[in-house]
């Protein structure tokens, strides 16, 4: 299917555009995913990437412009996803904002929070985090504790205690899942607030992750202000709405299929090339018959998943089951990313020791640290366990596991 | 920033894969059909009948259309329908030589003499008619590059030696297309089945039969000799289409398990519960699911690109639809006699049929290891 | 460790009557193993082969004298075991009844059961069969509905239904679990017998496996008389008893580690041979890398189970976790012996279906219907599923799945 | 009856697996020194330290006898203990380069010139000094034959030039023990670590730091060079200590984490229930405990093995332990993180200290696939 001549013109024009602007790497080590965020610095040059996007006019073909987006447009959104890959160009630092926070406050929010946020989050001038999470609730996430008050005034305050907050340290909004009303069960008492980060009250500890690095935090919440139009939705429609923000997180959302295949193709791309560049006795681990079978295995079902990225939005050929490609994805993807980084340290062999510190270290150290990265996708946002149960009893019917 | 290496680009779907309204049609009047005229109880009667399919399946399906749409008069198909058609004829495992007579038609179509042409598609399409194409033979040969069965000139003719196996419904073909190699490379003949030595072989899988075949000294004449300018690009095709119709059915299979491990699942009680309560369970079924999802991806996606212009992308996307389709099947079986307990493991339970289909199938046109093996010299190079 | 000079010279003169002794092949097909034993011809041949080699003296080292057997001789019985798989000679058709019903009517039985039963069990002269399964009592076996109610004489009635019951068309005997209690629970109600299969009211219909074969069956029992002593042990310890049968079953018997080390080697040795007289291209399947890579892996896996089985009866080396070894090498064995007939089958190509009639098939067709047998252990005796919780409920002391 | 081949005898070892009284003591005051002096929170401590070990460490363990064992002065050892102690080493990560000492005094004293083992060995038994043994070189390299360290003679004595990677504890080493490759053959020397250009390496292993070693045209005397009659056994011995150690060091780091996580899995509730009475949490703990206890019996055999007369025999034994240890391992670590959740992923849970150990382990002294290559040429021979 050829572009039409008005997206082929764009896609050019865009591609110009890259070729100009995408910045050379700064003088200090970028994080892999939005998830690694840690210092000052790599945030800022993070953020000035995002907002000279934004300002040349390729971020927020899934916004209105009214709301300081582009227009819904999902072809030329496809395609700025496709050519941002191709030109190896930064990933967009608020990312929870632009795929989570974002499209629920479009679908959720009244005229006045859409007016007020969606700009300020599409130029990454409003850094969002995520306030579900918390010590006690992780798989089993209805449980948590976290609780708003509503006051004579209307405002809220809140208390509580959340994990596993990513850019906290940055971000200057929360979406907060606390419960509010007692004595209904425990799906009805939770209300979804936009809870803004600056309150006295709100504290933010950095967390360490265990391959060292940074980027995620606890938040403590003690009796902290939030104004009365913090709350999205009704009060107690929190689990709706926030099982609607995790099917963004899991993929779901109507992003580009063919964004997400690019995304694949460049993980296969370096692992194809660690085999071609490791030496291994007198050539290559590209040479050696088993490697190659197990690249092999990992392509087939690489190019598996970025076809079934796309065909999920193709309806009709969705029509028995339409619930399993969007709830499988990130299940699939996230077990297949750490399959692959795990053979790419196997062919690093003894090397697969050295960090990013080392500067020896072979591909720079990346492969270790992407290994042990692959764990945040296949536990954050639902782990790979609660997903197989969300498969079987949504997709299959099975019956509860709970 | 990571270094990357380019992979070998592969024809990407169109976002509505291709998916029209009339292949919905195709589609649901396939499943209408076969719901009414293919059972498991009907796959019970035919295990032991001589024949394996009921004589009445291959009208029917010319009726319906299936041939046709498989076995066009001007070489061309349309390869999505054909694969979803092969799905659900996987689904209910229906015995018959519909996907080996088509791989056959394909072949013929494109590579016979217009004598030939003329003499056996129109019976193949009405239904009247068999053919297969003997693409193994022993010691896991079936590339054309590879084939040990000869053919010497002599004088006008030929004279043809070797061995084929695995040979869908060869028993019961009116004639075989043998792929064999001369001193000018590969020569394709058409031979009906009196002239050649046939041996129905027995295997576990009662719902595709197969047959060896043996010729020694076989005289032809060049009227059996398709053209050979077409013969490499028609066999290459004709492996393409056989490739791609088994990775279809071993989604129906995939399907079938699926469904029926999934229902006893939620029957079968015990400590008290459905077993599919149990996470022991319902995550097995799980990983069956998403794998013939992915495994249905790439089918589709295949069959796209058998109808388009890169063949050598369609040839790949073709092994890896056939590679995962074929371990997907393998483990969705494997669970699917698991799960069921001992019921499972008896005869009564209709997941051994499924069971056996899937391990007879993961050999043929190239085993999973040597599908690896292809794959990984794309993308690669090197032997 | 040498052996004993005793031991020894037992060794050299059981080899040399074995030589002698070992029948050559019928002309029908013989089974792989007692669990496919289904035609008389095939009975009567195996029979015939146990009784020779009790008549020999070289059956029952694991009971006393005067019950038939040879006197507890764990090193003779070692030694027999290792012979018969060295020589290739056939299995004992009494199966069941040597290692299951044996050692449980030993320690359990009564002076008069054992001197009634054992030598007849030993000599294959009766050969047992076991019900414990119900269609409706699988893995959860205890909620069995099969019932015996005992009579003023002190006789019993039984009725039920059970399945999966290997060998009971040629059984003189089965040990039988039914429930005779009322108002207790579904453990204390249960009691264990041992059966008389000549009763009226008994008959067994025969099951095929998904394979084709038969030598497995269900057993209907319509008021079926039971004289008073059959019953083994105490009324409503009938579930203790089975457990200890079902520890017998899931190889966690005396049986020697030797034995069970040389019953790997043998399967290992068969998938090599496969892998060396198959041909692939120009050479054979063992000298594909991919091919070797996963022989070798099974090879370590295999060598690892054989181990264990050793180390299984080295009571000190075990004193963490004495469970372990004998809990898991059911598990273990039977998974392990699944893989490697598959990696046959897959060896084997297209010719992997071609089934035991087709006299071209390569190696007889045995692989493929090794394969499908691999699922009778498995399914059989636990499934993987249940050893699983045990494992982790009485090793790992997790709390209960149910 | 199926065919067999005949499958390479190994050595068995004997019914109590030669394990005595006095091995439980051994087992027992390591457990119980381990238990009192090793920590997580030292771990955590030492993380940043430069040298990476408490300098108490090695003259504690000397003490308690671990490095007799290892390194007796006749050259023999039992090898059963020394498995046992590097498993209980394993399980609580204590750094120490008791390990890599002990495989040098093991080379050391098999191929050492009586001068040489006067120099090292006393100091070495008592902790005082430390040693390590280069196996590793870029590339992948570590096999003797294929070594790329050159040493040529230069007069009276040698010129040596190469580089080494992964020297485990290299950087704070009295002396480096090179295997190099002469005109002659294996070269074995021993090097103050002064004479060598080493540079510590930043892994993400914290609990075993290692070195690069350059050398280019390093002059040394006869006086480093060790008996070159004796050279290739010893390193031969050495190597197979050295992967019998890693291997029993991954069972203790299995069994570590298979702690944490089922105690974990007792204590975390969700959906009203402690998380281990889920399957999805049970089962592949159940995995864990069953791949380290065929581990376990592996390295023990391997470990009576290495103290008999088959060396090939105990040569496979070790490489088959060193393979299963390694998967099982990674296997185990990366349950550890996954079923701990969120908390799994933080520094704050002890995993990740495992979770490196594993990974850096899995490629030394051979990586599985060629580990597997080696055990295949055993059993089928060719290359």
């Amino acid at each position: 299917m050829a572009e039409s001549d008005a997206l082929a013109e764009f896609r050019r024009t865009l591609r110009g555009w890259l070729a100009g602007n995408v910045p050379p790497p700064p003088p200090f080590k970028l994080p892999q995913t939005f998830l690694e965020v840690e210092t000052e610095a790599q945030f800022r040059w993070l953020q000035a990437w995002q907002q000279r996007l934004y300002d040349a006019g390729y971020v927020g073909f899934d916004v209105p412009e009214e709301y300081g987006g582009r227009g819904i447009d999902p072809a030329r959104q496809a395609i700025v996803a496709e050519e941002l890959i191709e030109a190896r160009a930064p990933f967009l630092v608020n990312f929870i904002a632009l795929h989570w926070a974002g499209p629920t406050i479009l679908l959720f929010g009244t005229e006045a929070q859409k007016r007020r946020l969606l700009r300020p989050l599409l130029r990454a001038d409003e850094i969002w985090c995520q306030g579900f999470s918390e010590p006690g609730a992780g798989s089993d996430l209805a449980s948590l504790q976290a609780r708003a008050v509503q006051q004579a005034d209307g405002s809220w305050r809140v208390t509580g205690h959340k994990v596993w907050t990513t850019v906290a340290h940055f971000a200057r909004w929360m979406i907060l899942l606390a419960r509010t009303e007692e004595g209904v069960n425990k799906y009805a008492s939770l209300s979804y607030f936009l809870c803004p980060m600056e309150a006295p009250g709100v504290s933010v500890q950095p967390l360490v992750k265990l391959n060292g690095e940074g980027g995620f935090n606890q938040v403590l919440f003690d009796d902290a202000p939030m104004p009365a139009d913090a709350l999205l939705g009704e009060r107690g429609q929190g689990w709706n709405i926030a099982m609607a923000t995790l099917m963004f997180e899991r993929g779901a959302a109507e992003r580009g299929g063919k964004e997400r295949a690019a995304a694949f193709f460049a993980q296969l791309g370096a692992l194809v090339a660690v085999a071609e560049r490791t030496p291994l006795g007198a050539g290559t681990v590209a040479e050696d018959p088993v490697f190659r079978q197990r690249v092999a295995a990992l392509w087939v079902e690489g190019q598996a998943i970025a076809l079934s990225a796309m065909r999920a939005s193709a309806t009709a050929l969705n029509a028995e089951r339409p619930l399993a490609l969007p709830l499988m994805s990130k299940l699939v993807a996230s077990e297949w990313a750490q399959r692959l980084a795990e053979l790419a340290c196997e062919m690093l062999g003894p090397e697969a020791a050295l960090s990013l510190e080392d500067p020896a270290a072979p591909f720079g150290g990346e492969w270790p640290r992407a290994f042990m990265n692959s764990f945040g996708m296949t536990i954050g946002g639902g782990t790979s366990q609660i997903l197989r149960n969300i498969l079987g009893e949504r997709v299959l019917g099975l019956p509860k596991s709970k | 920033m990571q270094p990357r290496s380019p992979l070998p680009l592969l024809p990407l779907p169109p976002a509505d894969f291709g998916y029209s309204e009339a292949h919905a049609q195709i589609q649901a009047s396939a499943r209408r059909w076969l719901a009414e005229h293919a059972s498991a109880a009907e796959l019970r009667r035919l295990e032991t009948d001589p024949v394996g399919y009921a004589p009445s399946t291959l009208p029917a399906l010319a009726e319906l259309g299936w041939l046709e749409l498989g076995c066009p008069a001007d070489g061309a198909m349309d390869h999505l329908s054909v694969a979803l058609l092969a799905e659900e004829q996987g689904r209910r495992l229906l015995p018959s030589p519909w996907a080996s007579t088509i791989v056959a038609a394909a072949l013929l179509a494109q590579a016979g003499t217009p004598e030939q042409r003329e003499r056996w598609l129109p019976p193949l399409v009405a239904g009247q008619a068999t053919l297969s194409v003997a693409f193994q033979e022993p010691r896991g040969v079936w590339h054309p590059e590879q084939l040990r069965s000869r053919a010497v000139r002599q004088g006008d003719g030929w004279q043809l030696t070797g061995s084929k196996l695995a040979v869908a419904w060869g028993q019961r073909a009116d004639a075989l297309l043998l792929p064999t190699r001369s001193a000018e490379g590969l020569e394709l003949f058409v031979v009906e089945r009196g002239a050649l030595e046939v041996v129905a072989e027995a295997t576990i899988d009662s719902t595709r039969r197969s047959a060896r075949l043996g010729f020694t000294g076989l005289e032809l004449t060049e009227r059996e000799r398709l053209e050979p300018s077409a013969a490499g690009a028609a066999l290459g095709g004709a492996l393409r289409l056989a490739r791609l119709l088994l990775a279809a059915e071993l989604v129906g299979v995939s399907e079938a398990v699926l469904a029926l491990t999934r229902d006893y699942a939620c029957l079968r009680e015990q400590f008290g519960k459905p077993i599919g309560a149990f996470q022991a369970v319902k995550h097995p079924l799980v990983d069956v699911l998403t794998e013939l999802e992915l495994s249905r991806s790439l089918v589709l996606s295949a069959a796209l690109a058998c109808g388009g212009p890169d063949e050598a992308g369609a040839d790949t996307l073709v092994a890896m639809a056939r590679w995962h389709s074929a371990e997907g099947a393998l483990r969705a079986v494997q669970h699917g006699v698991q799960l069921h307990g001992g019921y499972g493991f008896t005869k009564d339970c209709d997941v051994h049929f499924y069971f056996k289909r899937a391990l007879a199938s993961r050999g043929l046109l190239g085993t999973n290891v040597e599908l690896g093996a292809e794959l990984a010299r794309r993308l690669f190079g090197g032997s």
